[in-house]
């Protein structure tokens, strides 16, 4: 008989095995170099995000191509690329954690109660959870940004109110799946309480999933983020975000590229790592999805 | 040209001392991070032709990695063949191409596997599987591979076999998935047949007909089989000669009767005498203390629901009009066929199963029970399941685990519960210093000992075993058992023990009843039950049970092909009741409707 | 006082010095032809008694004619379905004589009847008409509704009676509106409320063809009643294209005009390659862009706070943001309107002052506030330097970057304190001052839910702007127009806006395109002028 | 089947009528006022009250609810604000567009990510595999827009190969729909390639095998249709994330679809507009999500429809 494995217990061998996979160290470095970023962004940062620089523009009012005093040149209003990608870093990981945590919640709260209380509670709970699935999500997204206002958190719960299901349906799959494993089973029949049953053992069992999805979402997240932003309906300005810095600039992706392209890109690495992680670690934590590299 | 006269021919042609398959030296190791790991070592066999040639062991043994070595179907590349050599028909199966290997497989060695549930594709047809495989290697027509596929069908004593033809697997049942591997495997007449462990995953009445069917083939088919199994009772039955393997190599080989008579290594003595075996159950003192428990007409159903509104459209009847008490310091067995309803009867027992009637643990009914009252109820009652490692969280260390239940009821403080989780360990064989570990960390017996540990923490008057053995191998499973009677012994709570295998259940229980479709269809003790089985299905099951006695002779039996009728029923209608009728001391028959 | 169409002309000449009195084609003209014209926006609707928008605004015009009409690229009035028209002596009743012989698209002629039916339409609630306030001079309109218009008479086939209820000088100018064109009842009742999508006119052009969110093609009309034009045989207008798609589309010559004009994306690109640049179109506009103050809170019911911020914009980087497609702004109305103050230097951009005027009005450590604005670019940009702006003298202007609805919902509810209205700004619905006034300035429109976003109400000014537009007699016009001109003085002094710049247009045209360059930046016929333009075959 | 039809498609309307309610009441209490849009610049207080009262917007939110409902049921989506035509006509001369899109993009996806997928599993643990992964795994971080640009550029800009924007021909087809396609194949290859890894280890496959059927054989026939089914089940989410997404593509290449239509009508508060797109939007996710599971039995027989 082959028992699932190591990943079951102890945590310490997992960051061990995940530290040797060169793509989510690879990820891993990506995130550190963002998060420093964003962290140390005011000593980083050569000017300040929002200083609308006279030398910022040309005289017709064109933006200053990378290179020089502007290491990636300047936006339509002057201001250094640089500096505020730094700054933005602060604002897509704050929206990518606050946003994901918060629908991680309220996806794991939702998930674990219907998956475990079948009957009525569950029933009223997956069916909302259908209901919300039928949204088309960025439509939803729009109208509730446009009823609250955008600011950095409203964005952020924008968010986490449009993102939550996906979490609790996969939350409440598992929930249903290990509430008839045999060690619940064994646990009902010491006489264990429904709470103890639910935080002692299903919630610990379920922290894999939960960091997956943690991680994974944090990419559609920031990804949400930057098409909110992209359709004016993101963090409010001058805050830079990577996404409304995209936004900004967009129909320039011609006559100023880097305005698009250096954010894009600065997008899809961070969006990347955060997947190469999630997926490291689905590999190390979930038993049931090893061995597929 | 029929299978039967196939053979015929090809029996008269060779010479059976000539060896078909013949295997020397084989080496297979895995590649692991800690370099290679080797699973076979220095295997060396000669399969003739027409002889059934068993590769007996418990798990771990490389037994299947052999068979499918022989068919080139290792899990490449982690898994490989380091050293030695297959020859078939001049050949060295080791060092064929793919392309070649494809040639052989299926057409002149074929196998077949254990879990007939998975073998075979759930979404094609059982006919497209069959004519698939013979159009694989014979260029025939669709026509002419469908009409020798039913030919095959038949030749396996599937019923209908045209329409078994367009069904799915999903729609047959394990037996007859079963019959139709061994048809895809005959079909194309091959000289070799690997059958890897063939009816581990089958009731004991189904095994017996595959045995049967698979005896009767060989016998006119010629076919040589290599036999992998873990039952010594199988090994008994089928096996011309016996290859006895252990941790890759082999340890004993020898002729069947040879072996069952005069083992040589003692590896292969120590084997064969954990080998549970029928009428060799101590005799034991009649318990006539009072019940622990009492089980009184309980009913569990559970309804299917269908159609627009979601009205039921049948029940399943798992459980019907149960009746039976377990008294103190006693072993109740049930025993039955997997769907027989006996594990649902420890689930309800347990309270993880909603039902009708009454249930009393000491003399206090369950139903009606507040929730304190119904956790006081639960200590006096404790289970063990099948799968120690599914039954065991494995977030947690053992200490904990065996502690759990004490801190659920809040019993003794940290310290104290932790040495009476050391005490628990010793008290199951095993060291207070494993405490620390993690379950994935102890072998399947070990760890079904933690759960005993577990269920003895709470001193309960009762102990239900579901199964509790099945999943060990068979030396393991003797030693399970032996503790499970010295604990007895020790504390004098009474058991439940559920199980599917008449042997242990012989073996450990004073008192038995059988079950068939929910239903008790005989009960008594153990002498009673399996010294003067009186209902026909309790002679079946009996009758059905390989015996690891190459010299025993089976009475003939009818060779059944019925199918279990179905527990389900729709509303409002009840399938009909078993009435028992005391035959005297106690030994409870139900009458045939 | 009877005047005929000769002496209309006169009235326009005070007006306008030296404009032209008719249009003469282009003689190189040659008829036939098609051309290809984008937008980013959908057609929403080509009713002219609700078609409001930048992409059918032009288009209605070419389907539909009013009683009045400019002289093309310019903003000179000219007769159009009326061939003449008196006006009685106390300005009150106007008496119009209608062009015989003119046919709808459907073939009926046109007669007094539908010119009395579609005023009474374009007034009626039911109809929902977003211009129906323009006509409320004329007498009845408060009692406006399925009955029509008192003060709309039909005096025998070819002749209309309108009476107004007070004075109006820019009455004409209202019966040049899309929303006052004539339509056939017969159409109208037979399409009911999809008149929009099958539109009947006496225009130019025709509709021919609609695939709703893809294209539109209008085809010639060949019964046109003015002779000579129009010259395309066709116009393919594709909706649904981003402007930086439709000026490539443009480069590859896909597309002769694009209708959103050069994308600032664009921009210095196209003028800096002497190629493309000389096909470029420049034109003023009478726009302004601004920012609201809200007079009714505080801190800007200080008159020094509101000055302060006049003082702190720096008018010249923003332009320079928006590549200098601007003038600087000083005052509400724009230089080519009639009725601009010559001379006058606004304020000045100086933040130090700003800063002392701050601190006069007991702010002197500045002030947190919010700053709304419409969501498309380049307003976004435009909020941010201003932002910038404000900080410098200490105020903290929170930007509120709300779809277009929010703007006007919280303009409206008054509970915005600065608004950019860049998106949403006033572009004249025709050439006269008092149309920079009344709703967005006037008393009449600070009320909940009006346009007026600074909720500026100064009853002595409202006064001035009654007499002003009483002054219907030509000879009177330069006293008019020195009045709107003091009007505008006044509010400049009480400072509720900030005029930021006065927009121009760049547009530009496939090298086929003929016409004079007036035609691609009509003031009027905005964007193009369809009626004249032509193709070089 | 029936039964379980009729089942389904009242679970479909209940779910609609759920999205219905949700979308009113956010757009009711949207601090947005339709009126002042329709009234226009001009108009008077009593020409705005007037409209008011006629479209009925002055009457409580549930009577507005229930009239929307009523004209709903009777095939009445109302009339467009702003634009006074049948939302249903606006809806109906779009969705083509959308639909054509939607079809375009998911057999773009498919064909990428089934492939890429199918290719990794089998050449599993090798560079091509790692190669592939990190390809879809690039995908999946992609923000459209970025992508959108990125194929504009370079196809239709730089190469001319591809019209710029617009529709009609397939050419104006192809870079939106690779926009969509691109985007989405990185989750039909990842999850390809986990269930085709399943699916090779399964019994069945080891059965094929051991019959003596070719590679190809035991790819296509066996492992392919038992691999399909996870996938299968996405498309009908997938069909939901198009539709929120669709907005961001069909505004970069000028597509006339429904996501133009919403975003307009989002900006203009044409709430008639946004509750038919919304409707019409989570109609075709519940009908994707319906098909799917119609599909599924047809591929697996084990799939009871109950």
């Amino acid at each position: 008989m082959t028992g699932p494995g190591a990943a079951d217990a102890a945590p310490a061998s997992a960051l061990a095995r995940l530290l040797r996979r060169k793509l989510a160290l690879a990820g891993l470095a990506i995130i550190l170099v963002v998060v420093g970023g964003a962290v140390f962004a005011p000593w980083i940062a050569p000017f300040d995000p929002n200083d609308q620089m006279f030398d910022g523009l040309t005289l017709e009012g064109a933006p200053m191509p990378p290179g020089g005093k502007f290491l990636m040149g300047t936006d339509l209003l002057g201001r250094d690329l640089f500096s505020r990608l730094l700054f933005g870093a602060r604002t897509s990981l704050v929206i990518g954690i606050a946003a994901n945590g918060l629908a991680l919640v309220i996806g794991t709260l939702v998930g674990i109660t219907a998956g475990f209380f079948r009957g009525w509670i569950g029933g009223i709970l997956m069916r909302f959870t259908d209901l919300m699935m039928a949204f088309p999500a960025l439509l939803l997204a729009i109208c509730l940004a446009a009823i609250f206002q955008p600011s950095l958190w409203i964005v952020a719960m924008v968010i986490a109110l449009v993102n939550w299901v996906q979490t609790a349906r996969v939350i409440f799959t598992e929930t249903s799946s290990l509430a008839t494993r045999d060690f619940i089973a064994a646990e009902r029949t010491l006489g264990a309480s429904t709470p103890r049953i639910l935080f002692r053992h299903i919630l610990p069992h379920l922290l894999p999933t939960i960091i997956v999805w943690g991680t994974l979402g944090i990419s559609t997240t920031v990804l949400l983020e930057a098409t909110l932003s992209f359709l004016g309906i993101g963090v409010r300005p001058p805050t830079p975000s990577w996404g409304n810095i995209i936004f900004e600039n967009q129909t320039y992706f011609q006559s100023a590229p880097w305005l698009v392209f250096i954010p894009g890109t600065a997008i899809i690495l961070l969006a990347l790592a955060f997947n190469l992680v999630g997926d490291a670690l689905r590999d190390v934590l979930d038993p049931t999805q090893r061995g597929r590299d | 040209m029929t299978l039967a006269e196939a053979t015929m021919d090809a029996g008269a042609a060779t010479s059976p001392q000539v060896p078909v398959l013949r295997v020397e030296e084989l080496c297979v190791a895995a590649r692991t991070e800690g370099g290679l790991k080797p699973l076979v070592q220095d295997l060396s066999f000669d399969l003739r032709k027409g002889e059934t040639l068993a590769i007996a062991g418990e798990s771990g043994s490389g037994k299947s990695i052999t068979s499918l070595a022989i068919m080139g179907l290792l899990p490449q590349p982690a898994v490989r063949v380091t050293g030695g050599s297959i020859r078939f028909d001049g050949h060295d199966l080791t060092r064929l191409s793919e392309a070649d290997l494809r040639a052989v497989r299926g057409d002149r060695i074929a196998m077949i596997f254990q879990e007939p549930m998975t073998s075979l594709n759930p979404v094609m047809t059982v006919g497209a599987q069959l004519a698939e495989a013979i159009r694989a290697h014979d260029p025939v027509s669709r026509t002419e591979a469908r009409r020798r596929a039913v030919e095959a069908l038949r030749a396996v004593r599937l019923s209908e076999p045209d329409r078994r033809m367009t069904q799915y697997p999903h729609e047959l049942s394990g037996g007859m998935r079963q019959r139709v591997m061994i048809a895809m495997a005959l079909a194309l007449r091959p000289e070799v047949l690997i059958a890897d462990e063939p009816t581990t995953a089958l009731d004991v009445t189904v095994q017996r007909e595959v045995l049967d069917l698979l005896r009767d083939l060989q016998r006119d088919l010629g076919t040589a089989i290599i036999l992998i199994t873990h039952d010594m009772g199988v090994v008994a039955e089928m096996a011309d000669r016996v290859i006895v393997m252990r941790h890759g190599r082999q340890v004993e080989t020898a002729a069947t009767a040879e072996l069952f008579v005069r083992p040589q290594a003692d590896y292969t003595r120590a084997l064969l005498a954990a080998v549970p075996r029928m009428g060799q159950g101590a005799p034991r003192m009649p318990v006539t203390t009072d019940p622990i428990a009492r089980v009184e007409d309980v009913v569990v159903r559970y309804p299917l629901r269908g159609g627009v509104l979601g009205r039921v459209t049948q029940n399943v009847h798992a459980v019907e009009h149960v009746s039976f008490e377990i008294r103190k310091g006693e072993t109740f067995a049930l025993v039955g066929e997997s769907g027989c309803g006996k594990s649902t009867i420890a689930r309800a027992l347990v309270g993880l199963a909603p039902h009708q009637g009454r249930i009393e643990i000491a003399g206090q009914a369950m139903e009606g029970l507040d929730p304190p009252a119904l956790k006081a109820m639960r200590r006096r009652v404790q289970m063990v399941f099948q799968d120690p490692m599914a039954a065991l969280n494995p977030r947690m260390r053992v200490g904990e685990l065996i502690a759990e239940p004490l801190l659920i009821h809040g019993i003794g403080n940290a310290a104290q519960r932790r040495d009476r989780a050391a005490d628990l360990m010793t008290r199951v064989g095993m060291e207070a210093s494993q405490l620390d570990r993690y379950p994935h960390e102890f072998s399947g017996g070990q760890r079904q000992r933690i759960c005993i540990a577990r269920a003895l923490a709470l001193q309960p008057d009762l102990i239900i075993a579901d199964e509790s053995v099945s999943a060990l191998d068979v030396s393991v499973q003797a030693r399970v058992l032996e503790l499970l009677k010295a604990l007895q012994a020790e504390f004098g709570m009474s058991y439940l023990f559920i199980s599917h295998d008449m042997a242990v259940v012989d073996n450990i229980s004073d008192r038995v009843a059988v079950m068939y479709l929910g239903q008790i269809v005989e009960m008594g003790t153990h002498q009673q039950v399996f010294g003067d089985p009186r209902h026909p299905y309790t002679r079946r099951l009996i009758d059905a049970v390989p015996v690891p006695d190459p010299a025993h002779r089976r009475r003939p039996s009818p060779r059944l092909s019925a199918e279990t009728p179905s527990p389900l029923h729709p509303p409002g209608r009840e399938p009909p009741r078993v009435v028992l009728e005391d035959i005297g001391e106690g030994h409870l028959v139900g009458l045939p409707t | 006082m009877k005047k005929l169409l000769a002496s209309t002309a006169v009235l326009l000449a005070l007006a306008l010095p030296g404009a032209a009195q008719d249009y003469t084609p282009d003689p190189a003209a040659k008829p036939g032809g098609t051309i290809t014209i984008t937008y980013k926006d959908d057609v929403a609707t080509l009713d002219p008694a609700i078609g409001y928008d930048w992409q059918n605004w032009s288009m209605i015009k070419s389907l539909f004619d009013g009683l009045m009409d400019y002289v093309p690229g310019t903003t000179t009035l000219r007769p159009g379905l009326a061939e003449s028209y008196e006006i009685s002596e106390d300005g009150l009743v106007y008496t119009f004589k209608l062009r015989p012989g003119v046919k709808f698209h459907n073939g009926r002629e046109m007669t007094a009847e539908d010119v009395k039916y579609s005023l009474d339409r374009v007034t009626n609630p039911e109809t929902q008409s977003p211009g129906a306030g323009f006509f409320g001079a004329i007498a009845g309109f408060e009692n406006a509704g399925p009955g029509g218009l008192s003060g709309v008479e039909v005096v025998d086939p070819l002749t209309v009676r309108i009476t107004l209820s007070r004075p109006d000088a820019t009455f004409l100018h209202v019966m040049a509106l899309n929303f006052a064109s004539v339509v056939p009842k017969e159409a109208v009742e037979e399409a009911g409320a999809d008149f929009g999508k099958k539109p009947v006119g006496t225009g130019a052009y025709r509709l021919a063809e609609w695939t709703l969110g893809q294209r539109l093609v209008f085809e010639k009309n060949a019964d046109y009643w003015r002779p000579g034009v129009p010259f395309l045989d066709s116009i393919v207008f594709e909706v649904g294209q981003e402007p930086v798609v439709a000026l490539l589309r443009l480069q590859k010559g896909e597309v002769d005009v694009p209708g959103d004009g050069i994308p600032p994306a664009k921009f210095t690109e196209v003028m800096n390659d002497p190629a493309q640049a000389a096909r470029v179109v420049v034109g003023g506009q009478l726009h302004t862009g601004y920012i609201t103050l809200n007079v009714t809170l505080p801190p800007f019911d200080k008159l020094e706070v509101r000055k302060a911020i006049n003082m702190a914009i720096n008018k010249d980087r923003i332009i320079q943001i928006i590549n200098g497609r601007a003038v600087p702004a000083n005052q509400p109305l724009p230089p080519s309107m009639p009725g601009y103050t010559e001379g006058y230097a606004g304020y000045p951009y100086d933040p130090e002052g700003a800063k002392k005027l701050l601190a006069d009005a007991g702010l002197a450590d500045g002030f947190e506030t919010e700053l709304y604005v419409m969501n498309t670019d380049p307003n976004p940009r435009i909020a941010q330097a201003i932002q910038q702006d404000l900080a410098a003298i200490g105020i903290k202007a929170n930007i509120q970057n709300l779809a277009q609805a929010n703007v006007i919902e919280a303009g409206g509810a008054g509970t915005a304190p600065m608004i950019w209205s860049g998106g949403m700004a006033w572009i004249a619905d025709f050439p006269d001052p008092s149309n920079f006034y009344g709703p967005i300035l006037g008393c009449a429109g600070a009320g909940e839910g009006g346009w007026n976003w600074s909720k500026f109400c100064d009853p002595a000014l409202d006064a001035k702007a009654v007499e002003a537009d009483s002054m219907f007699d030509p000879a009177r016009s330069a006293d008019r127009l020195k009045l709107w001109s003091d009007i505008y003085m006044g509010v400049m002094e009480q400072a509720p806006w900030v005029p930021v710049f006065n927009e121009e247009r760049y547009t530009m045209k496939s090298e086929r395109m003929g016409g004079e360059d007036a035609l691609y930046v009509d003031p009027v016929s905005i964007p193009v002028n369809y009626d004249y333009v032509w193709v070089k075959q | 089947m029936a039964a379980y039809l009729i089942r389904r498609l009242v679970q479909s309307a209940l779910i609609l009528l759920g999205v219905s309610f949700i979308t009113f009441f956010l757009l009711y209490v949207l601090p947005a006022d339709p009126v002042r849009q329709i009234a226009g610049r001009s108009a008077t207080a009593e020409t705005v009250e007037n409209i008011r009262q006629q479209l009925g917007l002055d009457r409580p939110f549930v009577v507005q609810y229930a009239r929307y409902m009523g004209g709903l049921v009777q095939g009445d989506m109302g009339r467009s604000y702003l634009q006074k035509t049948q939302v249903a006509e606006l809806i109906w001369s779009r969705l083509p567009a959308t639909l054509l899109l939607m079809a375009g993009a998911i057999i773009c996806e498919l064909l990428l990510g089934l492939t890429m997928g199918i290719v990794a599993a089998l050449r599993r643990g090798r560079a091509l595999d790692q190669t592939l992964m990190i390809i879809s795994f690039v995908t999946v971080s992609a923000p459209q827009f970025v992508v959108s640009l990125l194929l504009l550029y370079v196809f239709a800009v730089r190469l001319g190969w591809f019209p710029i924007g617009g529709y009609g021909t397939f050419a104006h087809l192809v870079l939106p729909a690779l926009t969509l396609g691109i985007l989405g194949s990185g989750w039909y290859s990842r999850m390809m390639r986990s269930s085709m890894i399943d699916v090779l280890r399964a019994d069945y496959i080891r059965t094929a095998r051991a019959k003596g059927l070719t590679r190809a054989r035991i790819v296509l026939r066996h492992a392919l249709p038992n691999a399909i089914l996870p996938v299968i089940a996405m498309i009908g989410i997938d069909i939901g994330i198009f539709m929120g997404g669709i907005v961001v593509v069909e505004s970069v290449f000028g597509w006339p679809g429904i996501g133009q239509l919403a975003w307009q009508a989002i900006q203009r508060v044409d709430i008639p507009i946004i509750m038919g797109v919304t409707l019409v939007s989570a109609c075709a996710i519940v009908l994707g999500n319906l098909l799917a599971d119609l599909i599924a039995p047809l591929i697996d027989p084990r799939i009871r429809l109950r």
